[in-house]
Order: structure tokens, then C-alpha cells, then sequence
């Protein structure tokens, strides 16, 4: 899994480089974050520009992350395309996950 | 009408060819909003068929039959594994209703078959000679 | 090993998507440019079992299972039409010789074989039990 | 089939607008074209940077055009991709048509 992580006053930000957040990436991606969180991080920007599909498995995936870290955890997600988007709709998952975006806002969005 | 018929080892790796088949074959009948929503069905569908009635077992076949007319995408899912629980196709459509502020209860699964019948206008599930046989239907013109 | 079967009508239109296909399942194994040698040699051989083997016929059926291993694609093209005449297969391995200086006399066809042979590593034609089977093998590695 | 046609100082300008010249066009193509020539025209500049994929059918069309037009006749090609490029080679036929990177190239060498 290709994923590019930065940590900058706090926040952690990730970047995924993969086009399909699926049930074949899920695995690998909840234990690449969970240790991730597991060191400490609560506030996670996740860059999702690259990604072009994403399966209920890949939304169950970021909800695993927001429940590993707990009530001071807050996820904050930009860059979605069309599809991705409608996913996060269909599952109603735009009502827990600030969707963003430009990485800006979802810096602003994060800390807020 | 164009009919397609594939089948594929029941592995993860294998699910993005099954909504790229479908997007080459009805790629001039559907927009690409539908497109996008017909690929998410099918990857739903055949996810849950790897998942549930194979139980992840990666050597089992999975065949998708494309049949594309004038007025609709029919697409017909078959797998060999293990039937499903009628009680599950509630779940088709059924309102996905948590509360999205309490975080230790948000569901981390059991969206897919609500997914799949959001973005196909028929769904349908038939137990058959010992197979699992999914039936979703997209038609050009949507039914109003 | 990874195994996937897909089936087509004879139309041209799905002829796209059996190189759509090979590229999906063996992406990852091959570079961009082997991947369109394999998509020109499984285009061409899928064009001649239309046009030679069933004459232009829409609605007959071509199979081709790919198998993917770490090794090398192998894909097997079979169809239920007419025979090649063995003479044919001297045209994988002959030269294209023609002038092209001699407008008048210039080939308007017949590359297919040719290009199918310098596409692949091995190419096979065998009749057997009434169908035409065409075995495709691009190596990883390529041999030396 | 999309194509787009200009003529200027008797240089007919053919920019195909298809990502595919395969068997599926050919019969399409050739009538196109055929009534172009048939109409008179005897230089002509294929644009093919929109194609991504041409099978020995789309070369076959090329070369019967190239035997319309007769001895006055002559094809310049630009904007091929490498899968495309690499077709001519396979046939030979880059000995038959002038190949070229740009469209200035290609008016340039249909006219001398
Ligand atoms: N193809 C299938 N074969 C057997 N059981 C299935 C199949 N699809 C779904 N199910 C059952 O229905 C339930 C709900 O499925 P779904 O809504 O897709 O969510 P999830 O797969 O995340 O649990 C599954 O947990 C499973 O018990
Ligand atoms: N799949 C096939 N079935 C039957 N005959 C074939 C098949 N492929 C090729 N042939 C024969 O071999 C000849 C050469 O084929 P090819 O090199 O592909 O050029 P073309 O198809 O342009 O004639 C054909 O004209 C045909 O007679």
C-alpha cells in the first residue's frame, strides 16, 4: 500500500496514493493507520485525491480509525471525486467525517 | 442484444475487473455518473459473494453475465458457495440509521447490500441448483 | 496462478474489452509497453477468429481464459468456427516483404499473424474437438 | 465516427476524433475518407493524437485511402502514440507513410 504520512503541529496528514481504496487494500490500510494511531495521533487528515473508488469496505476502514482513536479522535477528509463522494453519502458517513475540499480547509476543519 | 460472460477466481484482486467489463460493454448506454454507480453495485455484490458465501476462500469461481440491451444493463452474479439468510435481504432496504455522534457505536460494516440496491433500479436474489444467483438490473431511462 | 474466463459475442464492438481484460489482470506484471504488445496480439487474434473463422457473424461466441502466473500470461482463444487452412501459419514467421515504393501493390492486410507472432513470446493454433484454440504466451522475463 | 476535416491550399486536414482506428471503424473510415478523395482531394495530414489503439484493420484503412488517391496522392501522419507508432513499424508501412511528430511537420512533408 502506498501512503504518504506527514505530521505537522499535531496533525497528522495522510496521503493515499492508491486508486482504489477496496476490500483487497483494507487489511493493510487499518494496520498501517491503527499503528499510526496506536503512537499517539488523534487528528488525521486524510488526502483522498488520488483515489478514484472506494467500497463500503474502504468507509468501514475509516470508521475502524475514528473508533481506535477514541472521543478526542476527529478524522477530516478532502479531495474526494464523484464517486467517492457518493459512497460516503450513500452510507451516510458525510455526517461523521468533515468532508473538505481543499487540504486547507480540512487543515482548518481538523483544528476546529 | 450483447452478452458477455465472465468468470473469476473469488479474489480481492480480481473485483476491479468486473466493474471495468461492465463500464467497457455498457460504457455508450450510461452516463458516467451511472456508470460509476453500476461498478459500485457489481463490487458490492461480488465483494460479499468472495466474503460471505466463499468466506474469503480465494480458489472458488464467481461468473458475471453482462446482457445489454436497448433499455437496460441486466447483470446476473452467480457464485457456488454458501446460501444466504433471507432475513438478510431486509437489508437491501432497509434505512441505515445510526447516530453519527456516537462513535463507539458507528457501524463499520453491513452497508453493502444497501449500496448495491441504492445504485441498481432492481435487485434480486435467487437460491438455484445449490448457487447464489444476483440479479441487478439498471435500465437506460430510469423508471420514474 | 490466477485464472479468469470471459466470453464474447463475435462483435467487433466487444473486441475492446478482451484487450481491456489482459490489461486489468496482468497490470501489474508487465510494463506499459508489453502490456500493448499482448492488447495488439489478443486484438488481432480475437479480429481474425470474427472475420475468418466465423465470417462476420455477430452472434457466435468466443471464449478467452487468461491464467496469470508469476511467470508469464498465458491466454487461450477458442472459437466453434470454420478451420485455418495449415498454410496460414507460415504467415506468423514470414517476413513482410513488399515495396513500398509500388503503391499500386501494397498490402492492405494480412499483417495480423505477423504482428500477433512479434507481439508474444509463443503463439499455438490447434484444432480439436471442432473448436480453433489459439494459445498466447507472454513471459515475464522474456527469454533470450 | 468523429472526424474533423479542413482544407487549405489544397491540403486536406484529417483530425480523427476516436480512440480506437480498429476493425469496429474501418468500414466507417474508409467511406469517409473515400468520399473525400473521390471529391478530389490528393495530400492529405492525418492528425491521430486522439488515438490510443490501431489494429491491423486501421492500418489496412490507411494504405487503401494512400491507393485511392493514386500516384499523385500522398498521406503524412502526426501525433501518434507509442502503441500506434509501434504498428507502422510492425507493418512496415513506416516506409510508406511519412511519420511526424508535429502538425507543422506534417504540412511541411506533404508538400514537398
Ligand atoms: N453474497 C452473500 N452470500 C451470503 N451472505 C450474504 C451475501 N451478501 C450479504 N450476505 C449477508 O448479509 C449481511 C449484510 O451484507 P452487507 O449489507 O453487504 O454488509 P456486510 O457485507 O458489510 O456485512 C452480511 O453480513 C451477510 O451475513
Ligand atoms: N482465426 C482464423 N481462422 C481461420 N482462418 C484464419 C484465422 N486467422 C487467420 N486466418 C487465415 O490466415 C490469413 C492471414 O491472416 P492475417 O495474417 O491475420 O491477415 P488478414 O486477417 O488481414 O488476412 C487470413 O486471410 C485467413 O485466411
Amino acid at each position: 500500500m502506498q501512503i504518504q504520512t506527514k505530521a505537522v503541529n499535531g496533525v497528522l496528514t495522510l496521503s493515499l496514493d492508491e486508486k482504489r481504496l477496496d476490500s483487497k487494500l483494507a487489511v493493510g490500510f487499518k494496520d498501517k493507520v491503527g499503528e499510526l494511531i496506536a503512537s499517539g495521533n488523534r487528528l488525521i487528515v486524510f488526502n483522498l485525491s488520488a483515489v478514484d473508488f472506494i467500497d463500503s469496505s474502504g468507509i468501514g476502514c475509516l470508521v475502524t480509525c475514528l473508533k481506535l482513536m477514541g472521543p478526542k479522535g476527529k478524522i477530516t477528509i478532502w479531495g474526494l471525486k464523484p464517486p467517492v463522494e457518493s459512497m460516503f453519502k450513500l452510507t451516510r458517513m458525510d455526517r461523521v467525517f468533515t468532508l473538505c475540499s481543499t487540504e486547507e480547509q480540512a487543515l482548518q476543519a481538523v483544528n476546529s | 442484444m450483447n452478452q458477455v460472460s465472465l468468470t473469476i477466481d473469488s479474489r480481492p484482486e480480481n473485483v476491479p475487473l468486473v466493474g471495468a467489463c461492465a463500464k467497457e460493454i455498457a460504457g455508450q448506454s450510461f452516463s458516467i455518473d451511472k456508470l460509476s454507480e453500476i461498478e459500485q453495485a457489481l463490487v458490492e455484490t461480488v465483494n460479499n459473494c468472495i466474503e460471505h458465501a466463499y468466506c474469503g476462500s480465494e480458489d472458488r469461481q464467481i461468473t458475471i453475465k453482462y446482457a445489454l440491451s436497448k433499455d437496460r444493463l441486466f447483470v446476473e452474479i452467480t457464485d457456488q458457495g454458501k446460501g444466504l439468510d433471507p432475513q438478510c435481504l431486509k437489508k437491501l432496504t432497509a434505512e441505515l440509521d445510526y447516530n453519527p455522534s456516537d462513535i463507539d457505536c458507528l457501524p463499520e460494516g453491513g452497508f453493502g447490500l444497501n449500496v448495491i440496491n441504492s445504485c441498481m433500479d432492481e435487485v434480486n436474489y435467487r437460491r438455484e441448483d445449490g448457487k447464489n444467483h444476483w440479479s441487478l438490473t439498471k435500465f437506460v431511462v430510469p423508471l420514474t
